[in-house]
C-alpha cells in the first residue's frame, strides 16, 4: 500500500471547512447550554433523570456503526470494489434510518411523559440540540444519496465526492457523540 | 463599453446598503440587538418613548434606501447566470430575495413607525405592534432559507468555478440559522427567544461572517469576470477583449 | 403581417388600469381631502362607521386590490426596453425586476389594512385607529422601490451609449426629479401635522402627483420606444 | 492487506462502542440512594471521553491519520478549542453560580 507515503485530504477540502465551521457553531450551543446548566443544576439534573441512558447509548452505537459502514464504503470504493462499497453505503443509510426511528421513538416517549419543548430549560435545550442534529441527519441522507448515486454508474464514480459525502456523515456522527455526552451524561 | 462597472455599481450599492443598515438598526433605532420579548405593555411603551426619534428617523432612512437591496439580489442572481447551471436558479433567487425584504424587514419598519408615531396609544396595542414588528423581522424564515439553499445548490453543481465550493457549504450554515431562529415564535425568555444567546447572538455572528464572505466572493467574481460563458478565469483579464455579443449594435 | 408578441396589448392595459386607479382614488372618501393623522380615535372610528363612507371605502379598496398590480406588466415592458439598451450585462434589468415585485406589494399591504379597518367598524375605536395608522403609514412610505426604479432608469439611460438611445436623455433627468420628489415621504412618521404629515404637502400631494406623473410620462415614452422598436426591427 | 484495513475499522468501532457503554458505569457511580447530584468529575470525564471518541473518529473514520499535517493539526486544535470552551464554561459557570 502506498497510503503511508501519500498524504491526501479525504474528499473536497471545502467540506472540511464546513465541518470545522459547523463544529464551532455546535460548540457555541454546548457552551450556552453548560453555562445555563450551572446556573440551575438541580432543575437540569431532575429533568435529565427522565431521559433514558439506554436509548442514548443505543443511538450512539447505531450511529457509530453507520459511520463505520461509510468508512468501509470509502475504502472499498478506493480499492475499486464498487459492489461492496454500494452495500456498505446502503447499510449506512439503513442504520441512519434506525437512528432516526429510535430518535422519534424517544421523542414520543418523552412527550408522553409530559415534557414538551417549552416545559423547562433543560427540555428546551434537549429538543433544540436533538432536533438540529436530526436535521443534520436528514441532510446526511442527501450526502449518502450522492455517494450511492456516484457508485451506481461506472461513468460517474468520483472518489472525491464519495469521500466528501463520507466526511459529512462522520461529522453527523461525532456531533452526536458530543450531544450525547452533553444531554445524557454531564452532571 | 465597460460591463464591469455595471457589476461594480451593484456591488458598491450592496456594501453601502449594509453600512447604512448597520447604522440604522444598531445605532439609530436600537432595534439590534433586539429589546426583550418578555417585557410587559408599559415597559414596551416606555421603550417606544425612549427611542421615539431614533425609530422615526432611522426607519425614515430605511424607507428611503430599501431599494438598494435590489442590486444585491440582482448581482447574486447574475453570479448564478454566470455558472453552468440553468437560468432558473438565478431567477428563483431573485424572486425569493426580492420578496423577502417586505415581510423580513419593511414590515418591521412600518409597524415600529406606527408604534412610535403615537406615544399616547393604549400600551396594550403598542405592545401588539411591538410583537408584530419583531416577530415578522426575525420570524420570516422560509424565503431566506430556500434562497440560500438555491444559491448553495447552484455553487455546488457549477462547473465554471464562479465560487469555491466551501462557500457553497457556508450557504448551508446560513440556511441552518433560519431554522435555529424558529423557536423565537414560541419563547418569550431564554436563549431561544428573539433576543436570546442562540437565536440572536450566535445566528447574528454566523450571518455576519456569511455576509462578509459573500461580499468578498462577489468582489472576486467581478474582478475575474470575462463576460464569456465558459469557466471563469482565475485572474482578472486585462482588457475586455472578448467580443461582446449584446452590445455589438452599440458602436 | 408581423407576428403578435403581445407587448402592445400589455401596453394598452395601462390607460384602462389608470382609469380604474383614478376612479378608485376619488371613490375613497379618505383621499380628497386626505385624512389627518391628528384625528382622534373616535373621529377615525366615526369615519369608518359613517354609512356614507363605509361602502365607498370598501369598494374603492377592493378595486385597488384587484388592479394595483397592473403596474407590474408595465414595469416588465420597461425591463424589456432596458434589455435593448447598450448595456453589457443584464444586471440593471435584474434590479428592475427585483424592484417591480416590491412596489405594488407594499401598496397591497396598505390596501389590506384599510379593508381590515372597514371590515368591523364597530370594533373599539383604538383598534380601528391602529389599522388606519398602519394603512396610511404603509401607503405613504411605499416609496423605496419607486425611488430605486427611477434611479435605475436614469442610470440605464446614462449608460446607454448608442446613436439612437432607447429613451431620450431628458427621461433620465425626469426620473431623477421624480426620485427627489418621492424621497420626503419616507420621513412622514416624524410629524403628525404640517407639510411632513401624511396628509401634508410633501408626503401626500407631491408624492402622489409624482407617482401619477411618472406613470403618465413613462407610459408615453414607453409607447414611443415600443413603436420605434417595431419600426426598426424586421417584420 | 484489504481485510487488514477493514479489521482496523472494526477494532475502531468496537473500541468506540466499548467507551460508549462505559458511560453506564460512570452514570451509576455518582448517585447514592437515588439522589441526583452534580459532579464536576463526571462532567469533566464525560467531556474528555467524548473528545477522545471524536478524535478517534477524526483519525480513523475520517482518515485524518493519512492526511497532510495541516489537517491533523487543525482537527487537534479544534478538539482543544472544544475542550477549553466546554470545560471553561462549566467550571466558570459553577464558580459564579
Amino acid at each position: 500500500m502506498t497510503d503511508k507515503s501519500m498524504k491526501f485530504v479525504p474528499g473536497q477540502p471545502d467540506m472540511w471547512a464546513f465541518v470545522l465551521f459547523e463544529t464551532l457553531v455546535f460548540t457555541s450551543y454546548f457552551a450556552v447550554y453548560l453555562i445555563f446548566r450551572t446556573a440551575s443544576p438541580q432543575l437540569y439534573l431532575q429533568s435529565q433523570a427522565h431521559l433514558s441512558l439506554r436509548i442514548g447509548i443505543f443511538n450512539t452505537i447505531v450511529l457509530l456503526a453507520s459511520s463505520w459502514a461509510v468508512a468501509r464504503c470509502v475504502q472499498a470504493s478506493r480499492d475499486g470494489r464498487f459492489a461492496s462499497a454500494s452495500t456498505n453505503a446502503y447499510l449506512a443509510t439503513a442504520l441512519g434510518f434506525v437512528f432516526l426511528g429510535s430518535k422519534i421513538f424517544e421523542w414520543a416517549k418523552v412527550i408522553r411523559s409530559g415534557f414538551g419543548f417549552s416545559t423547562n430549560e433543560f427540555f428546551m435545550h434537549y429538543y433544540f440540540l436533538t432536533a438540529i442534529h436530526c436535521l443534520h441527519v436528514l441532510i446526511g441522507f442527501v450526502a449518502l444519496g450522492v455517494i450511492i448515486y456516484q457508485l451506481r454508474s461506472p461513468a460517474r464514480r468520483s472518489q472525491e465526492l464519495v469521500e466528501t459525502g463520507a466526511t459529512y456523515w462522520h461529522t453527523v456522527d461525532f456531533l452526536w457523540v458530543l450531544i450525547f455526552a452533553m444531554l445524557y451524561v454531564v452532571r | 463599453m465597460n460591463g464591469r462597472r455595471e457589476l461594480w455599481f451593484a456591488w458598491w450599492t450592496t456594501v453601502v446598503f449594509y453600512q447604512l443598515f448597520g447604522v440604522v438598526f444598531f445605532v439609530l433605532t436600537r432595534t439590534q440587538p433586539p429589546p426583550d420579548p418578555g417585557w410587559d405593555a408599559s415597559r414596551v411603551a416606555q421603550w417606544f418613548h425612549d427611542h421615539h426619534f431614533g425609530l422615526l428617523v432611522g426607519f425614515g432612512i430605511m424607507f428611503l434606501i430599501t431599494g438598494m437591496t435590489a442590486p444585491q439580489n440582482a448581482l447574486i442572481a447574475y453570479s448564478m447566470r454566470r455558472m453552468s447551471v440553468s437560468r432558473a436558479f438565478g431567477y428563483s433567487y431573485l424572486v425569493l430575495y426580492s420578496l423577502s425584504a417586505i415581510p423580513g424587514m419593511l414590515l418591521m419598519c412600518i409597524v415600529l413607525t406606527v408604534g412610535a408615531m403615537r406615544p399616547d396609544r393604549d400600551p396594550e396595542l403598542t405592545s401588539w405592534l411591538y410583537d408584530f414588528a419583531f416577530l415578522s423581522f426575525v420570524g420570516t424564515m422560509g424565503v431566506f432559507l430556500i434562497g440560500s439553499l438555491v444559491w448553495m445548490l447552484a455553487i455546488l453543481i457549477d462547473k465554471n468555478g464562479v465560487f469555491p465550493k466551501w462557500f457553497g457549504y457556508l450557504n448551508l450554515c446560513n440556511a441552518l440559522t433560519e431554522v435555529v431562529v424558529s423557536p423565537a415564535w414560541i419563547f418569550k425568555h431564554g436563549v431561544l427567544a428573539w433576543n436570546g444567546l442562540i437565536a440572536w447572538w450566535i445566528d447574528m455572528v454566523v450571518f455576519g461572517i456569511y455576509t462578509g464572505v459573500f461580499l468578498m466572493q462577489l468582489r472576486k467574481m467581478i474582478q475575474r469576470e470575462d463576460f464569456g460563458d465558459g469557466p471563469l478565469p482565475d485572474s482578472a483579464p486585462d482588457q475586455e477583449s472578448v467580443p461582446s455579443t449584446m452590445a455589438s449594435s452599440a458602436s | 403581417m408581423r407576428r403578435t408578441n403581445g407587448e402592445l396589448i400589455l401596453f394598452w392595459t395601462l390607460p384602462a388600469a389608470a382609469i380604474i386607479w383614478i376612479s378608485a382614488f376619488f371613490l375613497f372618501p379618505g383621499f380628497i381631502p386626505p385624512m389627518s393623522p391628528t384625528m382622534s380615535a373616535n373621529q377615525v372610528a366615526e369615519f369608518y362607521r359613517d354609512p356614507q363612507n363605509l361602502p365607498r371605502i370598501r369598494y374603492s379598496m377592493i378595486l385597488f386590490n384587484w388592479f394595483c398590480v397592473c403596474l407590474i406588466p408595465i414595469l416588465m415592458l420597461i425591463v424589456m426596453q432596458m434589455r435593448r439598451m447598450a448595456l453589457r450585462t443584464p444586471i440593471l434589468a435584474y434590479c428592475m425586476l427585483a424592484c417591480a415585485a416590491g412596489g405594488p406589494v407594499i401598496f397591497l399591504l396598505a390596501d389590506l389594512f384599510w379593508l381590515l379597518a372597514a371590515f368591523r367598524p364597530e370594533r373599539a375605536p383604538e383598534l380601528t385607529q391602529m389599522f388606519n395608522d398602519l394603512a396610511w403609514v404603509t401607503f405613504t412610505v411605499q416609496v423605496p422601490y419607486l425611488i430605486m426604479q427611477s434611479l435605475l432608469i436614469a442610470l440605464a439611460i446614462y449608460w446607454d451609449r448608442q446613436p439612437h438611445k432607447v429613451f431620450k436623455p431628458w427621461v433620465a433627468y425626469f426620473n431623477l426629479a421624480i426620485a427627489a420628489a418621492l424621497a420626503p415621504a419616507a420621513f412622514t412618521g416624524l410629524a403628525l401635522h404640517g407639510v411632513m404629515a401624511w396628509d401634508g404637502l410633501l408626503p401626500f400631494w407631491v408624492k402622489n402627483i409624482a407617482i401619477g406623473l411618472w406613470i403618465i410620462v413613462m407610459g408615453l415614452v414607453l409607447g414611443q420606444a415600443i413603436r420605434h422598436q417595431r419600426a426598426e426591427e424586421p417584420v | 492487506m484489504k481485510s487488514g484495513v477493514n479489521n482496523r475499522l472494526l477494532v475502531v468501532w468496537l473500541v468506540l462502542s466499548a467507551i460508549t457503554v462505559g458511560y453506564f458505569w460512570m452514570d451509576r457511580t455518582v448517585d447514592h440512594d437515588g439522589i441526583l447530584r452534580p459532579s464536576a468529575v463526571v462532567t469533566a470525564s464525560a467531556v474528555m471521553i467524548a473528545l477522545v471518541k471524536v478524535r478517534i473518529i477524526f483519525r480513523e473514520f475520517m482518515e485524518v491519520r493519512k492526511a497532510p499535517a495541516l489537517l491533523c493539526r487543525l482537527t487537534d486544535a479544534w478538539i482543544a478549542i472544544i475542550a477549553v470552551s466546554l470545560l471553561g464554561c462549566y467550571f466558570i459557570g459553577s464558580a459564579v453560580g
